[in-house]
């Protein structure tokens, strides 16, 4: 099981905060593109052309990184802090 | 290197946040500091009040990096770092960055480093409530992503891409 | 520009100076400050006391050609500039130099700036009375003529000349 | 008439704070030569070798400077202050 996180303007767009997923996809990359497949607003956000950033177990994580059971996914937009 | 770092709903006094720094040993030559606070004003609007959002737990893990990586670049005493969550009105404190070093161009490096770090990797969103009652979320700027890769080079200087204009109401 | 630049005799405290600098307008997104301390150590001797000397009249007047130059150079809400001078004991504060300005780049590089430049071109001088009860004045450091002249050449970058280790006890 | 001040270990050097001279001499450099004839200590202050900054009229000057009557000159040391 993998727990994904949403935040700011995605977790509006997707209505979603927080959900757990049974089964971890092999990378961030895969998780987005089984996330895309929902249909909208999924595949918007996801879309390839979006920037959306990951997190891994709250570390900034590339496309390519492995997940694995009990990993803490975060995807949000770029940070407006400060 | 002393680190404080705090992540906080409450306002808080840049002031008395400073207290600290500069008592922070008789070593201590130079405190640089950087306050930013927030404007009234965004693309031509009157904003009302802001709400800042960020990802508990990774939010302090990512500014205890940014911290840490200034302190392996420049040789600092103290280090503190506070941030406002939740909302905040015009002219409030929202970001505290203070220094303090033994020397000046230490501390004013680490100071700018830490704030443009801050600005690009550490998880915060602001969503703004206009005066008109919409409200929409901050987007990023590219000034702030050049500010931050001015420094990944290694170079010891402070970008220059911090300067230019900007049509945002956060503050810079 | 709101200015305000002081030379004083009496101790001042850093943090009552920035008050109204944090209060210097709604547009005003960042403040970066800079208060330079007394150390307690010069070439490895222990200072215990500071004596400032100062040229009456012509170090306000270079003072306010620093800030004016700085106040043409970038966007800045407010400056404000304060020293020390007579006798000063370690870890006070000698120097407070604070920008205000819509922006946090060119808050950075004013204040900075005015800082380096006021350490080559007010006429202050250090005397330090050591521990032993010798007294000596303070040598002009090459580094500081170099954070200066990185500014002389128009770049909007900082100079990267000030950060080499320093014996002297003086602040930095 | 002018008016020359010394600063800080000048001061001290030359056992003198400030001094009237009724002539006023053509130029900055002038005035380092006339002082460097009075012998020591001033000989060793007003050296070609010695860095002593000048202002007039409370601003840095260049030995080209020219001096008319009634002019403050200040000579002192590199700053130190800050």
């Amino acid at each position: 099981m993998i727990r994904v996180l949403y935040f700011a303007s995605l977790r509006e767009r997707l209505d979603c905060d927080a959900e757990s997923l049974d089964a971890a996809p092999s990378t961030v990359a895969a998780l987005r593109r089984e996330l895309a497949t929902r249909g909208a607003p999924w595949a918007e956000v996801f879309a390839s052309d979006q920037r959306v950033l990951a997190a891994v177990n709250q570390t900034m994580a590339g496309d390519d990184q492995v997940l694995t059971d009990g990993d803490e996914i975060g995807f949000f937009p770029p940070v407006t802090g400060g | 290197m002393k680190v404080e770092i705090r992540v906080q709903a409450n306002a808080f006094d840049p002031l008395a946040e400073l207290v600290p720094v500069h008592a922070a040993g008789p070593q201590v030559g130079g405190v640089v500091s950087f306050v930013g606070l927030m404007r009234d004003l965004n693309q031509g609007d009157r904003v009302h009040s802001m709400t800042l959002e960020h990802y508990p737990g990774m939010t302090e893990k990512a500014l205890a990096a940014i911290v840490d990586e200034a302190g392996q670049r420049w040789a600092l005493d103290m280090v503190r770092v506070v941030h406002r969550v939740g909302e905040v009105l015009p002219q409030d404190p929202i970001v505290l960055v203070a220094v303090a070093s033994a020397h000046r161009g230490e501390a004013f490096r680490a100071c700018e480093f830490i704030i443009d770090y801050l600005k690009t990797r550490a998880p915060f969103w602001k969503r703004e409530q206009t005066r008109d009652g919409s409200s929409r979320w901050v987007e990023a700027r590219d000034s702030d992503d050049a500010a931050a890769a001015g420094w990944s080079n290694g170079a010891e200087a402070t970008p220059s891409g911090s300067a230019e204009p900007t049509a945002s109401g956060e503050q810079t």
